[in-house]
């Protein structure tokens, strides 16, 4: 198409940032299990005016996911125990990495396994794959051969994880942690030691709600994992001590769903942030982002977004 | 299939019972785009409120000219509390039109089954089919749950109602109903009408059971808890027939065709 | 008075529950720090109504609490970092007991310490003072002697509290949980084999939130507790885990603001449950919830709130 | 001291500017009890939604025969927002009277200044005060933000205005009309003014700096974050004059003599 027709979209996709290598727009990416595989969104939120996006976390083997309840809202929440449904590591490759590709935005592939070996098996995969920026490794999920305990709450599982698959890729590492612990700083040191690039936090608190009618639990899976805005405090704590403990990029999630959430992150120490649960309330949540943190660097006569960090 | 996501007007919003309110919105692209059987979000919470967090999804009851879209609903708890609230001039954030419709298909005649505020889709639904030899059955507890019937009554050929307590129309069940239609089971039908049933899951169920014994195939509008509401999420699974795979209420419905469903 | 003027309230403060030899007229308590001494609040809310009410922490000697702001409101949660300020033990039995002696509702007396030392002075002076029904003890505060981890966040450490007290006291002892660990059924059981008497769960979540238009932590201490409707799926899956883990019974604490809420956490398997931010929203919210609970059980016909739990 | 919990009916609410709203509401018992200086909790989210979760803290501005409860507020955020959508017969859930209102006293003569919304409680002041020579000062950004001259014309023998802008009045800060009192600092005053101050931090600071040189007693009517407003939470801490100990604002004040806070 003639040059004065191409869609000039720089202006509203500041300010650019270079995240663990990862070439951003802005800092601004669509959190896992919260856009899908980017296609379904694509209608009601411009995805190439976002900094990018973390895909539906992709295992081995596709996965059915969890019966019916899955979703339960709670106050200023949602619970969800989606059960990590999706449609496999050689299917995402087939059908979904190619429409990803043409969109001019940073993709990450949030991964999960119930082994060390599954994890380290799609990280071999996907190196090297044209069309992708990173990887984020979900380490939420509970290790089949430990016992069931969550990858995200051993440091020295976490470690392990982290280290295995940075053997076998080039593609830059972010580690997404789970809020689940006593001490989030311990696994994230843990963690950059092993050799992250970067760590996400955080992914959903464990929680439940119960159906007083049917006197059951809401979910089938009895336990969910709470998001939204009410636990963007916990999740703001949580950044704040994380970005004070490691050398590595933090990007910030939870409960994000204004230009003023997000940049209490930044303030807080993130260096980019994720949207989740604002984008399933309204799709055009990440955009209104975007612009708003434009304006209020704007405001502040800054450039460098990570200028407003509290230090 | 082109999905919107406005900021509407309320033109207008009734109160039909105590509970049931029927509410009309100026949303031009999304009644444009609608088709039978798809349903909206809509944001309840006032201004910034952020509880209730989540939009409630209503089906689309009926589009008009320049732009109404309008729905049918009943106040059940938070969210549809707050929506009632509303009236002319206030705003209501709505995404849509959402979903896969009815089938419209071609058949030479429809019967339309509804329960509670399962007739909510039907008046859409019925002005879309063509031919036009469409039967309507509304179900209700009582007279109070049979609403808006002038308006059924104007796209139909045939409106049948029951009540369970027999304040109005046939004392039962809307299969009590089905059962009066005479399209018996061991008729071989030429030319089997084609069968759309909304409303709670027993109802839905006796429907299609109705309908298996005759070899009449049923669409069924579900429902479940939705957050999203476009296909993101994965929250609305639904049992499919086929094994170990759910359906998505949101994006592969809210419309299937009852053989597709795991019944339970 | 002439018995026809009596208060009969019976009828309306059902239903009678035993907790842990703790006689209550129903298991509907408020919580520490959010009812003060009893005093401040009767005259909004009878407390006579009420099984009974947990008084602000108490220290042995009087606190002065953190400088302001000590609070910040977040979505459908509240962030306070009160900082325990309190009368001290001495003021409390002189000044706020005998008020609170007169009232017919069980007074049990929230305690704190920064060491094992002050935990058990304070439990052996209050140990057979008339009008004090019970002891529970606030392990989420730092032990300055172990380096300022919580005695929360430490099996090892919350035993040793527990048995110390046990033994200096023939109160009841409820030992109040932090949910800030990885594991709470952990400390759960080291508590409940130390000896306590019965369990509180939850205190606050540790959160924090930023001002973004003075760029600093909107609370003087950056760090604070989430109380609130927020966490109340988090608490309700702690009480039910710990139900599942503890013979003793589980007093369930976290964002009950109404009748529903606090079937919820019956459900669980509480057998009592306290009620916190929502008194200080709205005063009437722990007669709104034990009335609640009656007519839930009328319409149940069941006779023992603890009859609907689900096993 | 009696405080209410009441249900009370919005009888009239007025948009004064773009951002001030003036609240009349229909609560007996709260009105009957109040006394100036004293404020109220009021909900703000509308039906069942929980957020915003706290109440909010608004100075009586006045009380009127027959049970009227009158506020006069900005709307600076979430809850003034959300109070400011509500219209005649809707339902605002109020906490109060709360705290300690001005001491009246006896001084022959009275100061009030209020900054911005500061000016609030002032009205209710006035018409409470005893022997009656009154001057009110009303300061604010500009002409905009004075809002209700006409109703503190009536209260006061004199009332002036400033603006920051010289919109209305005199150019320049509260001390600006302070200063043209002509209430020399030399002067050794035989009978002193009781002089109320309430706004923003700094402009209460000024008027207690301007009043210290002469010798004067202020009392100022503080804000702080509230959680409870019932003095429970001890959420509302303000530092004190004297070392180590903080006074709540919501049971110990919101109205201090202006000597026993730490102005920082
Ligand atoms: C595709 C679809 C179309 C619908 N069309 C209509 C309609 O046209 N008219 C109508 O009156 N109702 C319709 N519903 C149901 C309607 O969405 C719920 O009644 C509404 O969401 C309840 O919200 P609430 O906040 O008032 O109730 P809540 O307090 O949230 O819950 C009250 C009850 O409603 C159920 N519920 C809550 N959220 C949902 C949800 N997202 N989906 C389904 N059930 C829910 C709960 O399980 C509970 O039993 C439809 C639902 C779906 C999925
Ligand atoms: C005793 C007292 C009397 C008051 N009287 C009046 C009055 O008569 N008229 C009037 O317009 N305002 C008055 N205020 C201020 C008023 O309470 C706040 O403007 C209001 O709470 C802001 O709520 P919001 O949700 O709109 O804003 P938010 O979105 O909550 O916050 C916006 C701004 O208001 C501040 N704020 C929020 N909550 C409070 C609070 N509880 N107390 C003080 N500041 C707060 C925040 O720090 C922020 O700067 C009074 C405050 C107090 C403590
Ligand atoms: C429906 C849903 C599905 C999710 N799926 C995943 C997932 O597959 N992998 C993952 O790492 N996180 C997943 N998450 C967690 C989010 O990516 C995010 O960490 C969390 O929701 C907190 O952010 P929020 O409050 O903005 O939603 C999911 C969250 C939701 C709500
Ligand atoms: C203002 C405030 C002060 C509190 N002070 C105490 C305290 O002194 N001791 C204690 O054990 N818990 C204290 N808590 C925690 C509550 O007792 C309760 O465990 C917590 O708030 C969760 O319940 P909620 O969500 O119903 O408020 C305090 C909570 C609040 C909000
Ligand atoms: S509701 Fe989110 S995918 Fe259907
Ligand atoms: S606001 Fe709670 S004590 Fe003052």
């Amino acid at each position: 198409m003639p040059a004065f027709e191409r869609k000039d979209t720089h202006a509203m996709t500041r300010p650019e940032v270079d995240l663990a290598g990862i070439k951003l727009k802005n800092p601004v990416l669509l959190a896992s299990g919260t856009c899908g595989y980017g296609q379904e969104i694509n209608d009601l939120l411009d995805l190439e005016l976002l900094g990018g996006l973390v895909v539906k976390g992709i295992s081995l083997i596709e996965r059915p996911g969890n019966p019916p309840p899955r979703i339960h809202e709670t106050p200023c929440g949602l619970l969800n125990a989606i059960g990590l449904e999706n449609v496999g590591l050689e299917r995402f490759l087939s059908e979904k990495l190619p429409w990803l590709e043409k969109i001019d935005t940073a993709v990450i592939v949030n991964i999960l396994g119930d082994s060390v070996e599954e994890y380290t098996q799609i990280a071999q995969r996907l190196n090297g794959v044209p069309g992708i920026e990173g990887i984020e490794v979900n380490i939420s999920c509970p290790n089949v051969k430990a016992g069931g305990i969550a990858f995200g709450a051993d440091p020295a599982l976490a470690a392990e994880v982290t280290r295995r698959i940075k053997m076998v890729t080039s593609l830059p590492v972010i580690v997404k942690l789970s809020p689940n612990v006593t001490d989030i700083t311990v696994i994230a040191k843990a963690v950059e030691e092993a050799g992250a690039d970067a760590l996400s936090l955080i992914n959903t608190l464990l929680g439940m709600a119960i159906d007083i009618k049917n006197k059951r639990p809401a979910l089938a899976n009895v336990f969910g994992g709470l998001s939204g805005p009410a636990i963007k405090p916990i999740a703001l704590r949580m950044v704040w001590q994380v970005a004070r403990a490691v050398e590595i990029p933090v990007i910030g999630i939870g409960g994000i769903s204004t230009p003023s959430d997000a940049i209490e992150f930044f303030m807080a120490g993130a260096s980019a942030i994720q949207i989740g649960t604002a984008t399933l309330v309204n799709p055009g949540s990440a955009a209104e982002v975007v612009t708003g943190i434009a304006s209020f660097m704007d405001k502040e006569g800054i450039d460098d977004i990570r200028q407003i960090r509290i230090i | 299939m082109s999905r919107y996501s406005a900021i509407c007007h309320i033109i207008d919003q009734i109160r039909l019972t105590r509970d049931i309110f029927h509410l009309v919105l100026n949303a031009p692209d999304i009644a444009r785009a609608a088709r039978p059987g798809q349903f909206c979000m809509l944001a309840t919470a006032h201004g910034k409120g952020l509880d209730p967090l989540l939009r409630r999804p209503l089906s689309i009851h009926d589009v008009g000219p320049s732009g109404r879209l309008e729905f049918l609903y009943r106040v059940v708890g938070r969210g549809t509390d707050l929506l009632a609230q509303k009236g002319p001039g206030d705003i209501v954030c709505v995404l849509g039109p959402l979903g896969q419709g009815f089938r419209l298909g071609t058949s030479s005649s429809s019967i339309l089954v509804g329960g509670g505020l399962g007739t909510a889709p039907l008046l859409f639904l019925a002005r879309g089919l063509e031919p036009r030899d469409i039967t309507i059955i509304l179900g209700g507890r009582d007279a109070q749950e049979i609403v808006r019937l002038d308006s059924f009554e104007k796209v139909a050929e045939k409106v049948l109602v029951t009540t369970e307590d027999g304040s109005l129309g046939i004392k039962g069940l809307v299969t009590s109903a089905l059962e009066r239609l005479d399209i018996s089971p061991s008729s071989h039908i030429q030319h089997p009408p084609a069968i759309f049933a909304c409303g709670p899951w027993p109802m839905m169920k006796a429907v299609c059971n109705w309908a298996a014994i005759r070899g009449l195939a049923v669409q069924v509008s579900l429902e479940t808890q939705m957050a999203c509401g476009t296909g993101i999420c994965l929250g609305c699974a639904t049992r499919s027939s086929g094994q170990d795979r759910y359906l998505h209420v949101c994006k592969d419905g809210p419309v299937f065709f009852a053989t597709d469903i795991d019944w339970g």
